[in-house]
């Protein structure tokens, strides 16, 4: 049996989740040139936020289908309140200081709301059960999961709907322009702020459809779950061109892809049955990061930025 | 030198001679200081060279700087959060050798070389009248004196020719005589100056030769009278673009490039 | 140094618009300060509660014991203050800006360490039942000194907030001390060093509710001290007599393990000065050039694997082999500086925060490639998870580091012999510190940090001397790598950690070297000691510890962003004046050092 | 007296009335007023952070089995308590603990690491004090049976014993089962590499092998890893009919979900490292059928073990007593047995702290008593001589256990 088809959509399915996080990555350093280092934790807040509405608010037994799009809001809110609350009382007092920082309050904050969720959120100190979709179909030679489907719909959706938002709208104009000279932007009458937050809030609610697409797919949640997607998703981001939207996307695809061809194939090479596995995927990972940083600095899709003088 | 679709700067043919005050000047956006830029080998033109003293240079803005050009940031940049002296004994890197061996061990010929560096250092801050500052932190300087220290900083690195970039903007009357006089003090040392500014007055005052940049391109070349005179000139700043006729000297110094930007040529 | 002699306008000496938050005639206020003070101290001295239950026996009537001796220093320091505030000859030094606020501090301090110990007492053993004479006499004591201080006049403000805030505020201006001779001067050091060790050694010796009062005690002293201006003092005092207060501060460091009985605390303070090393190595890296590295712990792994491979243990893959421990060190950094150059050349060329998820993903790939080398998942290297265990311990010259040894009546275990090795490498290591920061090299740094494109426009070749400091600060953190793996036996891959719950990891290194003060030297051992110690002593916080950590670090960002040990630079901002041209870059509050609290 | 020398400094540099405090230092000492004796059992496990939930079972299966003590006067005259620190999983932490615990003249004896990684750095910490130190949870063989334990086994430390079993027991217990028991002739094995989980998916996989079952492919994950979906297509693609799993349940309650999720219906076989309700818990009806080995034999068939988890969970203790909580209450329990019995050599009187050391290790060594977790008992290198093995299966939502047996001979 061919496993590259099947791998291929593993790969893809697990990049579009990369990718749906390092959104928030992205749109926030193009914005304001931070590294929210907390933006896996917000993932994380998102997918107990969606949990429990399902667990404590809807009724028992509730079909998923009225409960997937409830949860979607329910992890929404939170964690776009996080994400914002975050930029409100964290980030923005710093706005001037070195850029130091605020990565360690990122860090903090990081610690902090793992922490939270762990002590507080009902049996968080274990991975919680989260209501999965089981369904599976048979597509060739690959086999996908109704939480796939979900995951790849909500993926476009998000997606197309931002790039609609970022080209067309006022405040998606805005916003380039913001991103390109904040205080130009702020002359020409922008509320700089409000575009950072509408930044913050975006990059919480793609995290959430990210967080419920992975309870929906992998049936459980915990407090931890956000370091590693984070990293990935950070990962992501710089590889497609910190800044760009579309490239956060591509470059969680291109990761997601990498990692799982990686994990199945590497072993396979003549040389190195010993460095292949899922063991090693994180580093080759890295290691795609870093060359394709070598050779192109700026990411896939990132623009060159010329130093004023 | 092309940024994306505009071009900035075209077939810029320039030349410095030593011991020459030499203006450059040009409206708004005709691409001054990317030609500064692509000179001091901050922006790698897409097309020509620059020389010095004969031999072509590097696009690194550190080897231009070690075969003997300077300049100064038309938005000064300064390293706000060392001292006066710090400053300028950074400007005194390419002069120095002393590498971290040295500066771990601590022999004798490293205190000799900090000695000399700090001797020379508080000359040039003597020159330009800072030398009672030497441990304030530049960041707390008045503006006046950051310009000055700015090329405190250039000159340190022993030049051959200082490029400064708009040194009066944002000036009083008095400052920008008194920089007027520092300029004048410099080329006395033997060090060629090349000034992009927007205050004629100045220019016309100080420079033995000015050459106008419009549109990338360079218009006028000549001493202050022909530039004056020259109805071009006039036409340019007030917005009609010209045709140029690129002119030829003998180089000190020689830059040629093309380019192009968004605009930012500032 | 350019200090300004003006004298700023003495509380006494405008009296007339003047006022205390607590309407009582300052000969009144004062008083009360004094016999407030005087009375706490004597309560110590009197039984607190009836049962030794209580930690440290509070039962004794004639000398204080356990929280007592904290409420009694406290006391003590009240006095001392008090007295100043009096103007009794040779105690000026106390109050050099006659202000309030270290008044009010120290008296806050024995009020706060007093009401704790007093509410712990009815709180443990249950209820107020327990309380003695004593106890109900030193609440009341402690509270004296408090409305005393409050009620010193001072210059009136619209509202009660505000008032509150001038009592504890620093005044802008401290007047220069007055000339004094040298070796006055190199006393005032020595007798602040012994100090500073004794309050260390009391500190990581005490334990629970001990602990926590000592904190009190020390952050509302350090408080006072530092409005009343004598911390500026004591950094005015070092720089003139750099080379002596260095001296005095290792003296202090090699006399700690002499003061402990129990090599536990050793034991601590080598894990502390490994971490504090390791932090200031990252200094180089982070705090004077401005690179941003976030996986700097795997440079400490590569030095402690190497180290470990070489040690002769029979888990190594080469057990045959032992080198002495200098071939060893020498080994360890030289690996670790292989590794930060291969790890820095192709990616210092990046603009800053490109660096910052490279060194990330280096750090994770060392750990997982680390963990996957032995011989079943990868190459057969580093034993894998099992790490290598079984190091020997060092012997120098047939001094065993791993023996007791007894050295002038002092009795030096195991642990203590490799703090004081750890001693020397950080002398090592601040030594090499101070001289390249202040050397071209060093100043090259400090420009390429503070403006990349000035400084190659000035000659500066950044990226060769980017690398430099990112293979300096590699090679210090191998070096003490090699120490921590004989240290704890055995190397494994976790500890080497991006974030994780204790340190050293990453994300701890770069917060004790952002806690303690970017850019300066004791500020990442402050920080290390400070990461180190809290969670360890604060048991009672238990699994809350991280959370406290990780709202701590938030708050300090938020308050404090230059850390509890500013730079240098930003000292000398206090000595200038007519700042007409600031730049809209942060300019930061004083904020007192009370942060440090939270953590 | 620990402040001696401090109290030296202190008395030449603060003024005479700090002198004269300090001089009254006051042994707080073991006696306490009513004439009974307050000794304290050592706990070092992650008590925060990522391994904390199994860290926490052990220090609360030790605090049961100090209630007990207590409560039941099981030593007279001795009272005992817990000093829990917390090892973060980290070795320095780990070791620094054990300094701690060894420079406290009131403790008698410490159960933990939890990490073997973590017990390496402590080991010649106890050793130096001989202070007897056991592991509720260590694995690695070399840990006690030395480096080369699979030849020649000899002792490095004779102050560490361990209740846990080491993974050469359950691993083979576990192939045999599978071949022989559950008939399955194609294994796919993959660990967490970590310890515990590496070894024991090394031993299953020799043992496998040598039965005549074939090993269709082998994989790593790390600890942490979420997305398994790779790894599922290939023990999909490999024909495998059986998942072995070294490792802890935090990755393989996610494994099995994933891959009954890609329809792959093969039933996973793990460790006590995975024999908790959590694992049901978490990975819901995918769980069904799974299997995991546990030392001793059920807990529902001894009163004491069902005793503890009712206390335990009468109590409200945080953690999960799943893992090595009941083999903490047996470390525990040996060491407070031990002091019982040096007491009763010692005429009825307990020697002073340092002798009581080293007697409560041989008296350890002597151990032999029915736990809650099976017999207790400690061989020459300081295993637990407990070698029955219980087979649970996931029935219905629960544990079931399926076989229990001895397994001698591997």
């Amino acid at each position: 049996m061919n496993t590259l088809p099947q791998q291929l959509a593993n790969g893809l399915l697990l990049g579009s989740m990369y990718g749906l996080i390092a959104i928030g990555y992205t749109m926030v350093y193009g914005i304001v040139q931070l590294i929210n280092f907390a933006h896996g934790e917000i993932f994380m807040t998102g997918a107990f936020g969606a949990l429990t509405v399902y667990a404590y608010i809807l009724p028992d037994g509730t079909s998923m289908v009225v409960a997937v799009p409830l949860m979607l809001i329910g992890g929404g809110i939170v964690s776009v309140l996080v994400a914002v609350g975050a930029e409100r009382f964290a980030y923005r007092p710093l706005r001037q200081a070195p850029r130091l920082a605020p990565l360690i309050t990122a860090i903090g904050l990081s610690l902090a709301l793992q922490e939270v969720v762990r002590n507080f959120y009902p049996g968080a100190d274990k991975d919680r059960s989260f209501p999965s979709l089981d369904g599976t179909h048979d597509l060739g030679s690959i086999t996908i999961t109704d939480a796939d489907i979900f995951l790849v719909i909500a993926a476009i959706v998000c997606m197309s709907g931002l790039a609609w938002f970022v080209r067309k709208s006022r405040t998606g104009r805005a916003m380039q322009a913001t991103a390109q000279d904040p205080d130009t932007s702020q002359l020409m009458g922008i509320d700089t702020n409000r575009i950072i937050v509408i930044a913050f809030a975006i990059g919480g609610f793609f995290a959430a459809v990210a967080a419920v697409s992975y309870g929906l797919k992998y049936g459980n949640i915990g407090y931890r779950m956000g370091f590693l997607m984070g990293l990935k998703a950070f990962t992501a981001a710089v590889m497609g061109g910190i800044g760009n939207i579309y490239g956060a996307m591509l470059g969680g695809v291109v990761l997601g892809v990498a990692e799982t061809l990686a994990s199945a194939y590497i072993n396979h090479i003549p040389g190195m049955q010993q460095l292949g596995g899922s063991g090693w995927a994180n580093v080759w990972a890295f290691c795609l990061l870093i060359l394709v940083l070598l050779f192109r600095p700026q990411g896939l899709l990132g623009e060159r930025v010329a130093d004023r003088a | 030198m092309r940024f994306g679709g505009l071009t900035a700067v075209r077939s810029v043919d320039f030349t410095v001679n030593s011991g020459e005050i030499v203006g450059l000047i040009g409206p708004n956006g005709a691409g001054k200081t990317t030609f500064f830029n692509c000179l001091t080998g901050l922006y790698v033109p897409t097309e020509g060279t620059v020389s010095y003293k004969g031999t072509v240079l590097p696009p690194k803005p550190h080897l231009v700087t070690k075969a003997g050009i300077a300049r100064t940031f038309q938005n000064i940049r300064l390293f706000a959060n060392m001292t006066v002296l710090e400053n300028v004994l950074v400007g005194r890197h390419t002069r120095t050798k002393e590498g971290l061996w040295s500066a771990l061990l601590r022999g004798p010929g490293f205190k000799k070389a900090e000695k000399a560096s700090e001797e020379r250092a508080m000359e040039l801050l003597e020159f330009i009248g800072l030398a009672h500052k030497r441990d304030h932190l530049a960041r707390n300087l008045p503006y006046g004196e950051q310009r000055k220290l700015e090329i405190a900083r250039a000159l340190a690195s022993e030049p051959g020719l200082l490029l400064l970039d708009e040194p009066t903007a944002g000036m009083n009357p008095q400052e920008t005589r008194a920089t007027e006089e520092l300029v004048f003090a410099i080329r006395d040392k033997g060090i060629a100056v090349l000034v992009i500014e927007h205050d004629m007055r100045f220019i016309f005052n100080l420079c033995d030769r000015v050459a106008v940049l419009v549109q990338g391109e360079k218009l006028v070349e000549g001493t202050s009278d022909v530039v004056q005179a020259d109805e071009r000139v006039v036409a340019a700043y007030l917005g009609e673009p010209f045709e140029a006729t690129p002119e030829d000297t003998q180089p000190a110094t020689e830059a040629e490039s093309t380019t192009s930007t968004k605009g930012e040529a500032q | 140094m350019t200090e300004t002699t003006e004298t700023p306008k003495t509380p006494a000496a405008a009296p007339a618009e003047q006022r205390g938050l607590i309407p009582l005639p300052l000969a009144a206020a004062r008083a009360l300060l004094l016999v407030g003070g005087i009375a706490t101290t004597a309560s110590t001295f009197l039984p607190w509660t009836w049962t030794s239950d209580f930690p440290g026996d509070l039962t004794v009537n004639g000398y204080p014991g356990g929280l007592q001796i904290l409420t009694l220093v406290a006391g003590l320091i009240t006095v001392l203050f008090a007295l100043a505030s009096y103007g009794v000859r040779g105690l000026g030094w106390l109050l050099p800006a006659r202000n309030n606020a270290p008044l009010v501090l120290t008296a806050l301090s024995g009020f706060a360490v007093t009401w704790y110990t007093v509410l712990t007492i009815a709180g443990e053993l249950g209820g107020i039942v327990n309380w003695e004479p004593g106890t109900y006499i030193a609440a009341v004591a402690s509270l004296l000194p408090v409305i005393g201080a409050l009620a010193l006049p001072q210059d009136a403000t619209d509202t009660t907030k505000e008032a509150l805030k001038a009592y504890i505020a620093k005044p802008d201006r401290i007047p220069a001390p007055q000339a004094t001779a040298p070796w006055i001067q190199r006393l005032a050091i020595t007798i602040i060093a012994a100090l500073a060790l004794t309050v260390f050694a009391y500190g990581i010796d005490a334990e629970d509710e001990l602990f926590i009062g000592f904190l009190i005690v020390v952050v509302f002293t350090s408080w006072a001290l530092h409005s009343a201006g004598l911390f500026d003092r004591f950094s005015h005092l070092t720089a003139t007599n750099r080379s002596f207060a260095l001296a005095m501060g290792f003296v202090a460091a090699i006399a700690f393990p002499f003061t402990q009985t129990n090599d536990h605390y050793a034991n601590l303070g080598v894990n502390i000065l490994i971490f504090g090393t390791v932090a200031l190595g990252l200094n180089i890296v982070v705090g004077l050039a401005g690179l941003l590295d976030l996986g700097y712990v795997a440079f400490l792994g590569v030095g402690a694997y190497t180290a470990a491979l070489v040690s002769g243990s029979e888990f190594s893959k080469f057990s045959g082999v032992q080198f002495p421990f200098w071939a060893a060190a020498l080994t360890g950094a030289a690996a670790s500086l292989v590794f930060g150059v291969l790890i820095g050349a192709p990616t210092l060329r990046l603009r800053g925060d490109y660096l910052a998820i490279v060194t990330l993903g280096f750090g994770e790939i060392f750990r997982i490639a680390v963990n996957n080398m032995d011989g079943v998942s990868g190459p057969d290297i580093t034993n894998g998870p099992n790490g290598i265990p079984s190091i020997p311990d060092l012997s120098f010259f047939g001094f065993n580091f791993g023996d007791s040894h007894d050295i002038a009546g002092f009795t030096i275990g195991r642990f203590a012999n490799y703090y004081l090795l750890m001693v020397l490498i950080m002398a090592l290591v601040i030594t090499i510190y101070r001289r390249a920061s202040d050397s071209r090299i060093g100043r090259s740094w400090i420009a390429i940090r503070e403006d990349e494109t000035a400084a190659t426009a000035m000659g500066i070749n950044g990226f060769r001397v980017k690398l430099i400091a990112f293979a300096l600060g590699a090679t210090l953190a191998g070096l003490a790598g090699t120490v921590s793996a004989h240290v704890t036996y055995s190397v494994v891959p976790n500890p080497y950690q991006f974030a994780g719950a204790a340190p050293p990891n990453s994300a701890f290194l770069l917060a004790a070297v952002v806690l303690g003060g970017m850019g300066t030297v004791s500020g990442p051992f402050l920080g290390a000691a400070l990461l180190y110690l809290l969670p360890e002593k604060l048991v009672a916080l238990q699994d809350k510890s991280l959370l406290a950590f990780g709202i701590a670090l938030i708050l300090l960002m938020r308050f404090r962003p230059e850390g509890i040990i500013p730079n240098r630079r930003r000292q000398l901002e206090f000595h200038e004046t007519g700042q007409l041209d600031v730049p809209e870059t942060t300019t930061l509050t004083d904020e007192p050092a009370i942060t440090k609290a939270g953590a | 007296m620990r402040q001696r020398s401090l109290v030296i400094l202190t008395s030449v540099l603060t003024t005479g009335a700090l002198t004269l405090t300090a001089c009254g230092s006051r042994d707080s000492g073991s006696k306490s007023d009513s004439g009974s004796t307050t000794l304290t059992i050592g706990v070092d496990a992650p008590l925060s952070g990522e391994n904390s939930t199994t860290g926490l079972g052990i220090q609360y299966g030790v605090q049961i089995a100090i209630d007990d003590a207590n409560k039941n006067n099981w030593v007279p005259g001795v009272k005992f308590k817990i000093k829990a620190l917390d090892d973060k999983a980290q070795p320095a932490t780990g070791q620094s603990n054990a300094t701690a615990f060894t420079g406290d003249s009131n403790v008698v004896g410490a159960v933990g690491p939890l990490n073997s990684g973590v017990a390496q750095s402590m080991q010649q910490v106890f050793a130096s004090a001989n202070m007897v130190e056991i592991s509720p949870s260590n694995t690695n063989p070399a840990l006690t049976q030395g480096k080369d334990w699979a030849t020649t086994k000899t002792r490095p430390y004779k102050t560490y014993f361990r209740t846990a079993t080491t993974d050469a027991l359950q691993g083979a217990f576990a192939a045999d089962y599978a071949y022989n028991g559950l008939k399955k002739k194609k294994a796919f094995v993959v660990d967490d590499k970590q310890t515990y989980g590496a070894g024991l998916a090394g031993i299953f996989n020799s043992a496998f092998k040598k039965l005549g079952g074939s090993i269709a492919g082998t994989d790593h994950v790390n600890t942490g890893d979420t997305d398994f979906s790779s790894l599922v297509t290939k023990i999909k693609n490999s024909g495998a009919d059986l998942l072995y799993y070294g490792g802890q349940y935090d990755e393989s309650e996610k494994i099995t979900k994933q891959l009954k999720g890609a329809g792959v219906k093969i039933p996973l076989f793990g460790g006590d490292g995975m024999f908790a309700t959590t694992y049901i818990q978490t990975a819901g009806k995918a769980a069904e059928g799974d299997l995991a080995t546990s030392v001793g034999v059920p807990a529902d068939t001894l009163p004491a073990a069902k005793q503890f988890i009712a206390t335990y969970k009468a109590k409200g203790y945080k953690g999960d007593y799943g893992a090595y909580g009941a083999y903490a209450y047996d470390a525990a329990t040996a060491i407070i047995k031990a002091v019982k019995a040096v007491k009763d050599a010692n005429g009825d009187k307990l020697p002073a702290s340092s002798d009581l050391r080293s007697k409560v290790v041989d008296a350890v060594q002597k151990s032999d008593f029915e736990g809650i977790s099976g017999k207790v008992a400690f061989d020459q290198y300081g295993d637990t001589t407990n070698k029955q093995l219980t087979v649970y299966q996931v029935t219905n939502g629960a544990w079931k256990a399926v076989k229990t047996g001895t397994f001698n001979g591997s």
